[in-house]
Parts: structure tokens; C-alpha cells; sequence
């Protein structure tokens, strides 16, 4: 797998958030990136604070920036990129940047470690998403559609404001949530199983809880289909300088920000990883 | 390594500054173990090179055995400050030497190596093997660890600190600096017993010992248990203890511990540092050092630096906040 | 003074602990030093009697002799924390069981009076004069501050500690608290001295060492030359401390040091403490004691605090966080 | 003299900011306490803070509130009062206070010290101003006159964008600034002299920065004229918990927050205490 990484500049920067609206449970916050790259690579991330008033809470958190899938990325023409993040409310920290209006500063690092390579072989692309990890598949859909690709997406949320997230997609999509109130009703893993045993060979790109990630890694060993999973993982720098968001593998622990985010699920004995998003 | 060429800032001020006789393009060290220039290369590609934020790079800390380091999760963010047990992670000396010296090597400022060791003979070993190789201009001793033969933390004994010195120092051509841990009850005695075994500088502060919960279990959060708080939330505590052991020893003192601008920067110079090391402050912005040496560059009133290099400059107030390590009475 | 009728919370729950065999109707202290009653009765006037925030009021430190306290400036913020250098201004004990004490028992609460002694005599004479006044519960030994007749600081030492203990403890018919330094190597050990030589219970942390310089002058800002440092800043180091002292004794732990949320007290409880203190809090709302304590009360896993109140709550993982108090090696 | 000295509810509550408007080179922020008590007394003041995002700037301060005399108190219609406060940017507390819209929630813990007593005898007040000192005048003022009394207002400040405060008062005031750029060039102890010399007996009310304190309470003593001066003085807590606002007094130290903040000129040996506004 060649690696899909597009180099960051050193230093955090500033951007302007130019839009920021809600998307069913999410909030999908639009900014402009003059100072960095055009062309993320899908499932790379930015490190995200807000511009001012960062912290500060009733529980003087956040201090350190946030990781953040971009979910598209549109070349901007003076340079750099407008970027969306699409973001769930968990925390201080996705919080406060959900409160940013448009024309406040977002500063920014990135884009970040490594992204989605592409598919071996003629392989299919099968994006498969949980939730909030939707985001780097969008990005990941639209470039596959761009090349000639026919991805197939399969995504899982918890209820139907969740789903409502489908909306931002091309392709048809099919949906599943916990509770059934859009799509069909269960995991994802179920559309999945039926689409890797009867239909033509696949690459897997998946993101999404722990449990999830880990029983589509454990479904993609099974039936030997490759499978890039993006993973996620408490982090305080995310270039690597502190150490603290490894997850192990057969190898031995990774860092997730400069060796993933994402990862080939044969690299991973389970992607039910301490530090990632199983740990609140 | 050509710790001469970017040597002019932004306004074309001289910032040179000397280090135990090293020469440095500016006063700003990374904190060991804060900035991994070979992974931040991958990130960032040469811009990284041409704009770097130090004038010294410090090693993270390798042991003479390889590590993998604690268990995660290994972070965990406090009001301002940051806890970690990232539980010493490294190739150890040999794949250090072997691997990650040559790519430091690249870097256009010069190098110190920060070494642990559980033994006398491990710090040895790791000390005479370092020494040996160009690359290397200063090698620090990382002491906040128990000494397995006596139990004692190293750096919080003045009497252990000033064995182990006295014979690394014997070991050693290159400039030895010995990293004190703030968990200790007078920080001044001990660097000043490292002095006395023959230490060509002190740094301070390393993280203070800490601990979180789990907000829903109550169990400990880190895998390491508890870990270490650096950042702003101990700024004042490192501020104070740098301005002690300024107080206590006429060797450079190399200050560390929440610094996140250029006035913090040049606090710790008034407080008696000859050069200052940035930390947690690069994980909000991997520029930070190079922000932080031009906002300090800018100020008129922080001492250039230069005469503050090769011996200790004057604590601020000797009666007052840097003399005995007394408790406040409050 | 009537520690059971306002015992029942707006929830109606049954908070009441006991502490060193003192009835309590709830597991929130104030810091000594953190809430004068008297002071905000002129306020506030009496409804902050109806309205108390603490179960048990700890009173401001007093010495023998009258104290002015430390030139001002006093204060500096720090982020997420208070640094102070407030020198224990008080009229001293005589002062103090004339004026003070008569005004502090008609709170709605049992009372705890803070000494501190810079000789072991003086300190006798203060617990015994305190030990005979009927309107004291608890008496509070505040041991960060030198010992003028050793030198050594006496919470820093296991020894100096146990020597203290040992002849007041004799002095004294009322629990006999001992308020630790942070600013020691081994909490734990200075904690299982005192207990040793008999004292009933221990709080933990006072603040800990620190400095500010003026922005301008880079002359120390305090006063008092350094100070010490509370609040949010201090807290993961004070969980840390907690738990090792709870691991190294069975007496009941009074926890403390920026807990500014019942989930805060909740994981200073779920650490061993049997009850907890809040102090730099307060300077932000008068009636944060009264709200954490409605929090914590509200968390269905906190542990009720009943029974932790007469002996030692289990650390939450003996062979991590709570054992000896070696550096993190990160 | 009798003190002035309206109780506080003894907890922090939250009030909503009504408006914020600029006066000059000051914001004038009003916000609806119903929780706190109708009647202040002038010289009282409130601990302020935002009701979010109060901190986490970029030197992660402010944490503790702030002390604002309270510039005007209206009682509400329900209970409570309407505040006026006047603010000064010096810093990151009164900068964020200064960002507050309409509609925010401002923390506050209030009244608290003591404000200005009556005055001495049948002695006509003259109140003496300097900068943001100007604030609790303003209330004190508008009381005078409601009793009858026909204060002299004299006040101070260093360009004509801080002078355009004058406004707010009704009675005719004689302004001087530092600049000369409104009123007559200099400072406030040239008409306050010509006033306690050419004028009939007065109390004099003061408020503003050190130098210009202890300029007016050292004239006053030569005039042996009585003097209620408000100090300030750096504070963690405003009720006296903390310990750490004292000043020096002839006897001894005194807390500013309850043994003050107006404090009789008389009692001071120097109003150019530290801890003041001078340490900036
Ligand atoms: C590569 C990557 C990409 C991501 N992409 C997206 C995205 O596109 N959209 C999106 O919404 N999210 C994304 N995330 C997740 C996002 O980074 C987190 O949701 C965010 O960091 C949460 O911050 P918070 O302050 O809101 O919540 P926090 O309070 O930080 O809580 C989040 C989790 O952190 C842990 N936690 C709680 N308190 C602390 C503490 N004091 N210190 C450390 N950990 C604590 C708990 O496990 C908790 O559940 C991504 C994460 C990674 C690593
Ligand atoms: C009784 C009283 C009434 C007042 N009334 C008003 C009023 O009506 N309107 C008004 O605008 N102001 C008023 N003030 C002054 C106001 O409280 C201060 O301007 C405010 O606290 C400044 O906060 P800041 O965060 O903006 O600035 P800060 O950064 O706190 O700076 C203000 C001053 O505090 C000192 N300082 C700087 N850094 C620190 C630090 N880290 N820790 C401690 N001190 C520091 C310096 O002396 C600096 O000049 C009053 C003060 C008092 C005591
Ligand atoms: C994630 C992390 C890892 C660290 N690793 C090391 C290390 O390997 N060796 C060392 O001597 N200090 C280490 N430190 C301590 C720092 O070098 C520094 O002394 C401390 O963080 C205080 O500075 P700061 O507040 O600017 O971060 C580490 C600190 C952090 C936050
Ligand atoms: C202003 C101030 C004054 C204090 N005075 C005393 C004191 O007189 N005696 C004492 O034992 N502790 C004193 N302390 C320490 C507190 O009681 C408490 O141990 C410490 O502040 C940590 O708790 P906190 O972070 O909740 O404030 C003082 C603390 C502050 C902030
Ligand atoms: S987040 Fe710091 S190394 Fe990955
Ligand atoms: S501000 Fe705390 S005593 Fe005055």
C-alpha cells in the first residue's frame, strides 16, 4: 500500500470558518485553509482548535487541539483548500469548536498522518462507516467516484438524526441503525457479510467505534479481504512528538497519528484498542 | 549541522548563545522526549529542516534495552497542563545509535542525547557509547528513575546524584548535563551536589508525579497508573524551582516547564536560566519554539542571553524566592 | 452548634459521615486558610448560616504570636490556579480564643482549628490552650513550615514529623489531624509516620511551592517572595498524593486540592479519601462546598462515604498509582 | 461614618446581560440580577465573570472573577436589580467581559464591601474621579442628587475617548485631562484645591488610580477635609476568604474586599498602596 500522506506546513495556522450548520446530530463546520495543501489525502486528519477562547470551561478543559477527519476538501483558488469537518458533540472540546460561527478563526496542523491507500489488485471499494466515522468516507467516495470507481457504502448510526448524514453522500447508500428508525434495522456488519460473500472481490475502507471496526477487521480476516481501517486514539500532538496515542499491533505499538490513522486490518490482532473512543 | 547559517532571526538580531561551550544559533532547546524530529519530518517534509523550531535538539530519553513503553491510554489532559506515562519508549542504545543518530544528525542545530539507565553500569555503558559518536555535542542524564541497586530515585538524593556523576563525568569528553526531577524535596541541594561531582549544567523541571481516574470506573486511567504533569498548570512551581537551583549552583541552568510564549521565556531567564527548553507547548503547535524565540528575541528587557551562558545569572531575589526550599507559609 | 439538623441534602439523602468519631452531616471541609466564616458572615450575614457550605469548618491556621502576614502583592493567577503568599495572618491565640473562636461556634457545623509552631514547644502550647476549649472538635497540625529549632521543614521528614506527633498526641483529648506537604519525596512515608506516633487522621495536599515574576520588572511578584500554588493546576498531583497516602495508611485521609466538582471530590474519595476539603473554589463561588457536595451526592458510584469514614478506603490499584513514590519514568 | 453595606446572597448566580455598549474608550455592560438585592450601596462592587468560556486564552487566564463597582443599579420590576458596569480593557478578564453580547450570562457574587457613608456633618460632597474610577461615582451621584444634595463632580483622564464618561453624569462636571484634549489640561487636584479653598466645608469622595489617590487624600489632609477614598487591590475572592487584597493602614493591614473597598483617608498613611493598580 503506497502511502497516502500529503506533508502539513510546520506550524499551526489560522483559518476562517465560513459556514458552520447542522447535519442531523452533527454539526459540519466549513473553513478556509489558505495556508495549507490542496489536497489532503482521505483519511488523513487536522489537529483543530478554536482561534480564541479555547478552554476555559467549567472544567478548564479543552487545552490541548482536537484530531479531525477532514470530510472534503475543495481547492481554493488563491491556494490551500476549503476544508469540512463534520463533527459530534462529545466533549469539551468538539463543544466548543461546534459553537464557532462564520468568520471566527480555527487554528489548524495538517493534514496528518496517513490516509486510505489505493485498492489492491481490480479490487471494489467497499466503505463501510459507523457513526461519526463517516467523515473520512466522504471524502474517500468522492474521489473514488471522480476516478471511475463504483464505491459501495455502507454506513451504521445510532439512530435516524445520526443517519441523516446519508444526505452528504453521491452514491446510494445503504443504511442500517441501532434502533431501525431509518434503514434497516442492526449492525453493519450484516450488509457487509452479504456484500463480501456475493459479490465481487473487495478492498475494505471502514471507520467507526471500536466494536465496530473490530468486528468488520474480524469479518475481513475471515473471509481474507483486505481492509484499511482508520483507527482512532486519545491524542495530544498529533505529528508524532509525544508518544501517547499508541495502539498495539502484531508488530508491537503504533503511533496513530504519524503511523495511522489508518491501518491495515492484518496489521492488528484487534481493533478494540485501549485509547481510542471505547475509553469514556 | 551548521549551527551558524540560520543563526540570524527574523530581524536579523544576533541571537547566539553558548551552551557549556556549544555554540547555539538561539537560547530555545525542545524538552526531551516533547518533539520527535524524525516522525515530525514525516509529517512535515524539509520545511521542517528549513524552519526549525530549536537551536539544540534533545533526544528522547533511551535506555540501553529497547522499550515499548507503557500501556495505553497514556494521556490525559488536566486543567492547562498534560499528564503522561508514556513509560520511556525507544530503540534502545544500539538501535538508537544505528538508526535514529544518522537522520538527527540532519538536523541543522546540534544534538544532545538524553540517557537513563537502572544501573551505575547501564549509565555508564550508555554514556561512553554516546560520547563516542561526532554527532553528539552535550549528553543529559535523565535521573528521575529509581536506582534498582538502592531504591533511591536518583535525582531526588543529593548524595546518589553526586555518585552517579563523578563517575559519568570521569567517562565523558562531552559536556554532561544532568536532568533533575521536581519531585524532590530541595531541588537546590541536588543540583548543587551535581555540580560538585562535576555536572556541566542542570535541567529542570521534569513532569510532576500525578494521577487520574476514569470518569466512570475510578480506576486509574493511564496504563502506567499515574504519569507526569507538565504544561502551564506548572509553570509557578518550575519558575520557582529554577530560580532555587540558580541560587545554588554557578553551572548554566537550562529551564523548562509550561513555557508557552516569550514573556514565560524570558521569566525563566530572569529567574537565573541560560537557555530555556519548550515541551507541551509543541503539541498545540509544532512552531512553538521558533514563536517562542521570536516573541523573546522581541522583548528589550530579557537579558541577550549571551552573557548568561557560561555561568549563572543572578537570581532575582536571593533573601526571598530562591534561597532554602522552605514550605510557603500560606 | 447542631451538626444533625440541616443533615438531610435537597435530595433528602442521608449524607452523614463520620470523622474521627465526630458526627458529620456531609463529607465537604473548607481548606484551612480558603474561607474565613466571619469575614463572609459581614457579607453575607446569616444566610450564610442557613445556607453553610461545609460540614466541617476548618479554621485559618493560627500561630502563638500575633501575624500581620506577608507584604502584599499577595495573589497571582496562574492557569487554572492561585499562587498566594498570604503568611498566616492571624491575631495570634490569644486573639484567636477571645475574638475568633465564639463567633466560629454559633456555625451550624462542628469546628477543626489550625496550628502551626515554629518550635515543638510552641506547638504544645497551642494544642493544649485549643484542647481545652469545649467549642473545638478537631485540631489541625499544619507542619509545612520549618522547624526553627531543626531546620528541617517538618512535614518534609518522617522522623521530624513523628516526633512532633508523638508528644502532642499526649497533650491532646480531641482528634489530631496532620496536615502533609506536597513539597516532600514520599508522602506515604511521612504519612505513615504520623500515623505511627498517633495522630487520628491526615489531610493532604497543602499548596504547592511556587513563583511569579512581576511582567515588568521580572522581580518576584509576591511579596513573600515565592508562594503557593492551588486550584485546578494542582489537582492531578494531589490525586497522585492522596492515593499513595491512603495506600500507606489506615487512618481516615482528608483529600484535597482543586477539586472544584462533585465528580472531582467523587475521584479524591474513589483515591481513599474519606472525606474531602475544598478551598481556591471557593474564591470563585462562596457556596461551592454546598454544590459539590449536592454533586457528589447525586453520583449514584461515588460510594456513600459512610464507610470510608473510620478507616481507610481501598487505593484504587495498589500496585500503580499508589505505592512508592518514584518518578514516572516518561 | 455609618457603613454602607448591602448583604449578598451568599452564592455565585448567573445574570443576563440586557446590552453592552461602548462609551468612549469604556464598555458599559448592563445585565438583570434578579437574584441579588434591589439597593447596592455606591462604592459596593460584584465579582464578575463570564457565565462560559471564561478562560483559555492565550496565557489560559482569566480563572478567578474580577471586582467591578457596580456604575448604576436599577431595581427590577420582579425582584433584583438592573447593574451597570463600566469596564476598562487592562487585561484578559476585562477583555472577555468585554466580548459579552446581549442575551449571555454574566457569573457574579455581589454586593460586597463597603461603599461610601454619608457625609460628615452638613458638608457638601465633592466627588473626584480619575479614569474607570469614574464608575462608582456615577451611582453615587445620581443618590445625591436624588436626596437633594448638589454634588460637585471633578474627574480626570488621560484622552478625550476616555472622557466622552462624562456624559453619563447629569450634573455639570469639571473635567480635565491629561492630554488637554477635552476639559482643561493637568490633573484632578488643581480644581479639586481650588474648590477646597474657594468653597464651602466638603467631604470628598475619590476614586481612580493610586498616584491620583494618594494626590487627593494627601491634599485633603492638609486641608484636613474628610475623605472616603475606594481602593483597589487585587483579589482572588471579594468576601474575605482569601486573604490576599490587604493594603497597609495606620493600623495595620486591612482587606480591601470587606474592610473596604472605601476606606477613610484618614486611616491610610498612603493610598499608593501595592497590589494596586500600580503593579501593572
Ligand atoms: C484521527 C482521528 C480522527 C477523528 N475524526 C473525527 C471527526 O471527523 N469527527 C469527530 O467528531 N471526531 C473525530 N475524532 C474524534 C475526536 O478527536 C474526539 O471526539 C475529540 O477529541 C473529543 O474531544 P472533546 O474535548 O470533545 O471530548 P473529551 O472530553 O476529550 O472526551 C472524549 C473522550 O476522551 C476521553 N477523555 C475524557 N476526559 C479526558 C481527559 N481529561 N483527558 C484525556 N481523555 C479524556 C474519554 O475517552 C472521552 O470519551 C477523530 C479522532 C482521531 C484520533
Ligand atoms: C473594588 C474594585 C472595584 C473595581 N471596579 C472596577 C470598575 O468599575 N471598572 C473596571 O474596569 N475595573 C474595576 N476594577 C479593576 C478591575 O478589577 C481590574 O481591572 C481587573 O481585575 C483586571 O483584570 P484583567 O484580567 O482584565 O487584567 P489582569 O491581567 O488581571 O491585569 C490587571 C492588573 O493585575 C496585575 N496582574 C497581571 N497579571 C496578573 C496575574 N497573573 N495575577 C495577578 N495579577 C496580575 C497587574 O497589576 C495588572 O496591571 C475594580 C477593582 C476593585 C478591586
Ligand atoms: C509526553 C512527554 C514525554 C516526555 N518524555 C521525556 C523523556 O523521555 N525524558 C525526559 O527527560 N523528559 C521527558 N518529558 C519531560 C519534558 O522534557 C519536560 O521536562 C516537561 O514536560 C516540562 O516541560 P513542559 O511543561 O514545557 O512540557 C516528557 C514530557 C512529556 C509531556
Ligand atoms: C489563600 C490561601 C490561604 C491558605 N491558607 C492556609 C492556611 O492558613 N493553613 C493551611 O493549612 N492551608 C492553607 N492553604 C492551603 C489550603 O487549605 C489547601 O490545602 C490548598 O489550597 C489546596 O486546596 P485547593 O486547591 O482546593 O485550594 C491556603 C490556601 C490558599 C489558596
Ligand atoms: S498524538 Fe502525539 S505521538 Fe501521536
Ligand atoms: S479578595 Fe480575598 S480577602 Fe479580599
Amino acid at each position: 500500500m503506497t502511502e497516502a500522506r500529503t506533508l502539513a506546513p510546520p506550524e499551526r495556522r489560522l483559518a476562517e470558518v465560513l459556514e458552520s450548520r447542522r447535519v442531523g446530530a452533527y454539526t459540519l463546520i466549513t473553513a478556509a485553509d489558505a495556508g495549507g495543501p490542496a489536497d489532503p489525502r482521505p483519511g488523513q486528519f487536522y489537529m483543530l482548535a478554536t482561534g480564541a477562547q479555547w478552554g476555559g470551561g467549567s472544567t478548564e478543559r479543552p487545552y490541548l487541539p482536537r484530531a479531525f477527519s477532514f470530510a472534503r476538501a475543495r481547492p481554493r483558488p488563491g491556494g490551500g483548500a476549503d476544508l469540512d469537518f463534520l463533527l459530534e458533540d462529545v466533549g469539551p472540546g468538539t463543544h466548543r469548536l461546534g459553537l464557532l460561527g462564520a468568520g471566527e478563526p480555527l487554528a489548524l496542523v495538517g493534514p496528518l498522518g496517513a490516509g486510505f491507500g489505493p485498492a489492491a489488485g481490480d479490487r471494489q471499494p467497499v466503505l463501510v462507516g459507523g457513526g461519526i466515522g463517516t467523515a473520512p468516507l466522504l471524502c474517500l467516495h468522492d474521489e473514488l467516484i471522480e476516478v471511475g470507481a463504483a464505491p459501495t457504502v455502507i454506513l451504521g448510526f445510532r439512530s435516524g438524526a445520526h443517519a441523516e448524514a446519508v444526505a452528504l453522500f453521491e452514491r446510494e447508500v445503504t443504511l442500517s441503525t441501532d434502533d431501525g428508525s431509518a434503514g434497516r434495522p442492526g449492525l453493519v456488519t450484516e450488509p457487509l457479510r452479504e456484500r463480501l460473500e456475493g459479490g465481487p472481490p473487495a478492498t475494505v475502507y471502514a471507520c467507526g467505534p471500536p466494536p465496530m471496526l473490530e468486528a468488520v477487521r474480524a469479518l475481513c480476516a475471515e473471509q481474507a479481504v483486505p481492509a484499511q481501517l482508520a483507527l482512532e486514539s486519545g491524542m495530544a500532538c498529533g505529528f508524532g512528538a509525544c508518544f501517547g496515542c499508541v495502539v498495539p499491533t502484531r508488530e508491537g505499538y503504533i503511533r496513530v497519528c504519524v503511523d495511522g490513522p489508518v491501518v491495515e486490518g492484518a496489521r492488528l490482532r484487534s481493533a478494540l484498542v485501549a485509547g481510542g473512543g471505547d475509553q469514556g | 549541522m551548521s549551527p551558524e547559517s540560520p543563526a540570524l532571526g527574523p530581524r536579523g538580531a544576533d541571537r547566539s548563545v553558548a551552551l557549556c561551550g556549544v555554540p547555539l544559533r538561539g537560547p530555545v532547546l525542545n524538552g526531551s522526549g516533547t518533539f520527535d524530529a524524525i516522525a515530525a519530518r514525516r509529517a512535515f517534509g524539509d520545511a521542517l529542516l528549513e524552519r526549525f523550531p530549536f537551536d539544540l535538539f534533545v533526544s528522547k530519553t533511551i535506555t540501553l534495552e529497547p522499550r515499548e513503553g507503557n500501556p495505553p491510554p497514556r494521556l490525559w489532559e488536566t486543567p492547562a497542563g498534560l499528564l503522561n506515562s508514556i513509560g520511556l519508549p525507544n530503540k534502545g542504545l544500539e538501535g538508537f545509535l544505528a538508526t535514529d543518530l544518522p537522520q538527527l544528525a540532519e538536523l541543522p542545530v546540534p544534538l544532545c542525547v538524553s540517557v537513563m539507565g537502572f544501573t551505575r553500569d547501564e549509565l555508564a555503558e550508555l554514556v561512553e557509547r554516546v560520547d563516542a559518536r561526532d554527532e553528539v555535542s552535550l549528553i543529559e542524564l535523565n535521573v528521575s528513575c529509581p536506582n534498582v541497586e538502592t531504591g533511591l530515585i536518583m535525582g531526588a538524593d543529593p548524595d546518589e546524584t553526586a555518585r552517579a556523576v563523578e563517575r559519568l563525568r570521569r567517562l565523558c569528553t562531552k559536556p554532561l548535563v544532568v536532568k533533575l526531577t521536581p519531585n524532590a524535596v530541595a531541588p537546590g541541594a541536588v543540583a548543587a551536589a551535581a555540580e560538585g561531582a562535576g555536572a556541566d549544567a542542570v535541567s529542570l523541571v521534569n513532569t510532576l508525579k500525578g494521577m487520574a481516574l476514569h470518569p466512570r470506573t475510578r480506576q486509574p486511567w493511564l496504563g502506567g497508573g499515574s504519569g507526569g504533569l507538565s504544561g502551564p498548570a506548572i509553570r509557578a512551581v518550575a519558575l520557582e524551582q529554577v530560580a532555587a537551583v540558580a541560587g545554588s549552583v554557578s553551572i548554566p541552568v537550562i529551564g523548562m516547564g509550561g513555557i508557552a510564549s516569550g514573556g514565560d521565556a524570558a521569566e525563566f531567564m530572569a529567574a537565573g536560566a541560560a537557555v530555556i527548553a519548550v515541551g507541551t507547548e509543541s503539541f498545540r503547535d509544532p512552531a512553538a519554539g521558533r514563536r517562542i524565540g521570536d516573541e523573546l528575541a522581541g522583548l528589550a528587557d530579557h537579558g541577550s542571553g549571551k552573557h548568561r551562558t557560561e555561568g549563572r545569572a543572578p537570581a532575582p531575589d536571593r533573601g526571598q524566592g530562591s534561597g532554602a526550599h522552605a514550605d510557603p507559609p500560606s
